[in-house]
């Protein structure tokens, strides 16, 4: 019984580790920035949620389990308010999406 | 091993980052560099096993640093000018001085040495007598609110003088600062639907969470410096999204200069409350029949002084840059 | 595992910081925060979980808590220096900065 | 194996030396108050690498544990104060800062200083 949560704990871990480097190498290739968003939250979301599910799975039902889905649920309702926040934040300043109408000149703040 | 190499990683990192951060000519990359060394530092302070240090870097740099840095910098021109070019001398002495200290470095106690010198007088005596003299769980808070608690003392008022001294300098309190507050620009986030319902879901959990931490310091890490910084980032997030006016209506500066004052006089008036008793000044075990009761009451009053006084000071900080324009 | 998990955390970390230092943008360096406060949360998990020591645990809960005010606070500085942009040019010269 | 467990020193001479470098160089006084912050973390970072005790744990005892390695509490101590006290400094620096702005309409100490000159 115990192999087998560890196999599930290691196998929810792993994923999520895949899901964060995939989504750490998106925020670095990504031609624009908000094309790198994109990349990013897949980090924010699916990674921790993945990684930390695992470890809750190796931790069993204890005070430490709660913790985690703490952590978890923090993460979850944070960082696409963060996201939100950034994207908001560039538009706001005059970033333009790269291939909507392209233009190479300075972003233009509004005067 | 393992946590060595990931040590010797995360501060090649923090290098990097600190380089990056002297090299940036925008001011506002620097402040957000910055936030990525804090984060490093903390990190680091985690491996190094003094949870306690990272949590106080975690509940500054994470919140409130960034905050004072951004609300600081929307008064002044965000560009750096064109500096003057590496001067050969100054690179030479900085250089050589570095040197010196790698040098020297190689007779030092390598890390974890228990036989270092350090590890040696009085840090042992102070891990072997906290649980029988004050009996709580955590060292740290054990010395820094008992054992050095004139040091605490100190470092409290250091803080407070140097809110005194914005104070002064931003104007804050009363008067011409918050005149702004009815202004159309102090509404904050609110037009921001997303950010206003999340801050309002979340600001309940950080101030519980800065209380749990405040409190339950004696057992796990956390104390009032800690306590005091997060309750400070979750009424920022207040102020941010809501406006600065809603924010002193909740807690208004007359409030929070009695708060920065009240706080250090809270932590004198329990040592003279100790020398009154019959014991010296900072002496907690003369507080109670038992000495080790006195000792805990003692502890928890000072970790609520210092809360109070980070707590008022970091505000007051907070509201003197945001309200100057 | 848990060794692969802070591998696997420590290499985003360090995509994120080379995304911070490459830019180009202020907000691209702003993203590469926002993601290296998460990768905190994660690798102070698992360094706890190493370490045996769960009940560091609030560490990571505080990073949650107050990570993402960060970023509220570079909204609202974008916002109100594009607001001071729009009001206060005309009333900008008793500053100095303009006169020439 | 030596040479590793001396990484941490060398990393506080360079961060260090970084600090004092930019706050030498640079003219802009926002960035001379970072160089500090840099130069204050270094310390830190020098402080918290001395309480260190290989198989030691965070200085929190755990009940039910014996005979628990713990790190020197008494570094940890002196640093989570002088985080604190570091950011407030910090704020009041900025301070300074943001008021020699409205005097002077510049935040460059060159410039600051030719004005003094001047006048």
């Amino acid at each position: 019984m115990s192999e087998i949560l560890d196999l599930i704990a290691g196998l929810l871990v792993v994923t999520g580790c895949v899901f964060v480097l995939a989504g750490g190498i998106g925020a670095l290739r990504m031609p624009d920035f908000y094309t790198r968003i994109h990349g990013a939250s897949l980090t924010d979301s699916l990674g921790p949620v993945l990684v930390l599910g695992g470890l809750m799975v190796n931790a069993g039902l204890t005070l430490i389990s709660v913790k985690l889905a703490a952590v978890m649920l923090l993460l979850m309702v944070t960082s696409p308010t963060a996201t939100y926040a950034l994207a908001n934040a560039a538009l706001l300043a005059g970033l333009k999406p790269e291939g909507v109408e392209h233009d190479t000149t300075e972003p233009e703040k509004p005067a | 091993m393992t946590m060595l190499l990931i040590g010797v990683f995360l501060l090649s990192l923090l290098v990097i980052t600190a380089i990056a951060i002297v090299r940036s000519e925008d001011l506002f990359s620097a402040v957000m560099l910055s936030g990525i060394f804090s984060l490093l530092m903390a990190l680091n302070f985690f491996l190094l096993d003094a949870a306690d240090v990272a949590l106080t870097e975690a509940a500054v740099g994470a919140g409130v640093a960034t905050v004072l840095l951004l609300a600081g910098l929307r008064l002044i021109p965000p560009k750096e000018a064109p500096g003057r070019p590496l001067r050969a001398l100054s690179v030479t002495v900085i250089a050589a001085t570095a040197l010196l200290m790698i040098y020297a470095s190689f007779g030092q106690p390598t890390l974890g040495d228990p036989l270092a010198p350090t590890q040696q007088h009085i840090a042992p005596w102070y891990i072997e007598k906290t649980p029988e003299l004050i009996d709580i769980p955590n060292i740290v808070t054990a010395v820094l609110s008992s054992f050095r608690g004139y040091d605490t003392l100190g470092e409290v008022f250091v803080v407070l003088t140097a809110g005194i001294g914005v104070m002064f300098l931003l104007g804050g309190g009363r008067g011409k600062p918050f005149s702004r507050l009815d202004s159309q620009a102090e509404q904050g986030l609110s037009g921001h639907l997303i950010p206003k319902v999340m801050a309002r879901l979340l600001i309940p959990f950080i101030l519980l969470f800065a209380l749990f931490i405040q409190f339950h310091g004696e057992y796990s890490p956390g104390g009032g410096f800690q306590a005091g910084a997060i309750f400070v980032a979750g009424i920022i997030l207040y102020s941010l999204v809501r406006g600065e006016g809603l924010a002193l209506s909740v807690i208004p500066p007359r409030a929070l200069l009695l708060m920065s004052a009240g706080g250090a006089l809270l932590f004198g008036s329990v040592g003279v409350a100790g020398m009154l008793m019959g014991g010296n000044f900072l002496e907690y075990s003369v507080l109670a029949e038992n000495p080790v009761i006195g000792q805990h009451i003692g502890i928890i009053v000072i970790e609520l002084g210092v809360g109070l006084t980070v707590t008022g000071v970091l505000l007051s900080i907070f509201h003197a840059f945001a309200a100057r324009d | 595992m848990l060794l692969v998990a802070a591998i696997a955390i420590l290499v985003t970390m360090a995509l994120a910081l080379t995304r911070a230092l490459l830019g180009p943008s202020v907000y691209d360096r702003v993203l590469a925060v926002n993601m290296f406060g998460t990768k905190t949360v994660l690798l102070i998990t698992v360094m706890a979980f190493m370490m045996g020591r769960t009940d560091f645990l609030d560490l990571a809960l505080a990073y949650a808590l107050i990570n993402f005010i960060g970023v509220m606070a570079v909204l609202w500085f974008v916002q109100e220096s594009s607001l001071r942009q729009q009001t206060q040019n005309p009333a900008r010269d008793d500053s100095g900065n303009d006169a020439q | 194996m030596k040479l590793l467990g001396l990484f941490n020193y060398w990393v506080f001479a360079v961060l260090l030396m970084i600090g004092l470098y930019a706050l030498i160089s640079k003219q802009n006084l926002v960035k001379k108050i970072m160089a500090l912050a840099i130069f204050q973390s270094a310390v830190f970072l020098f402080f918290i690498t001395m309480s260190r005790v290989d198989e030691g744990t965070a200085p929190i005892i755990q009940a039910g544990v014996a005979n628990q390695i713990f790190s020197n509490p008494l570094p940890q101590v002196l640093i989570l104060t002088a985080i604190v006290v570091g950011i407030s400094t910090t704020a009041l620096g900025l301070a300074i800062v943001v008021r020699l702005h409205e005097e002077y309409g510049t935040v460059e100490d060159n410039e600051i200083l030719a004005m003094d000159r001047e006048s």
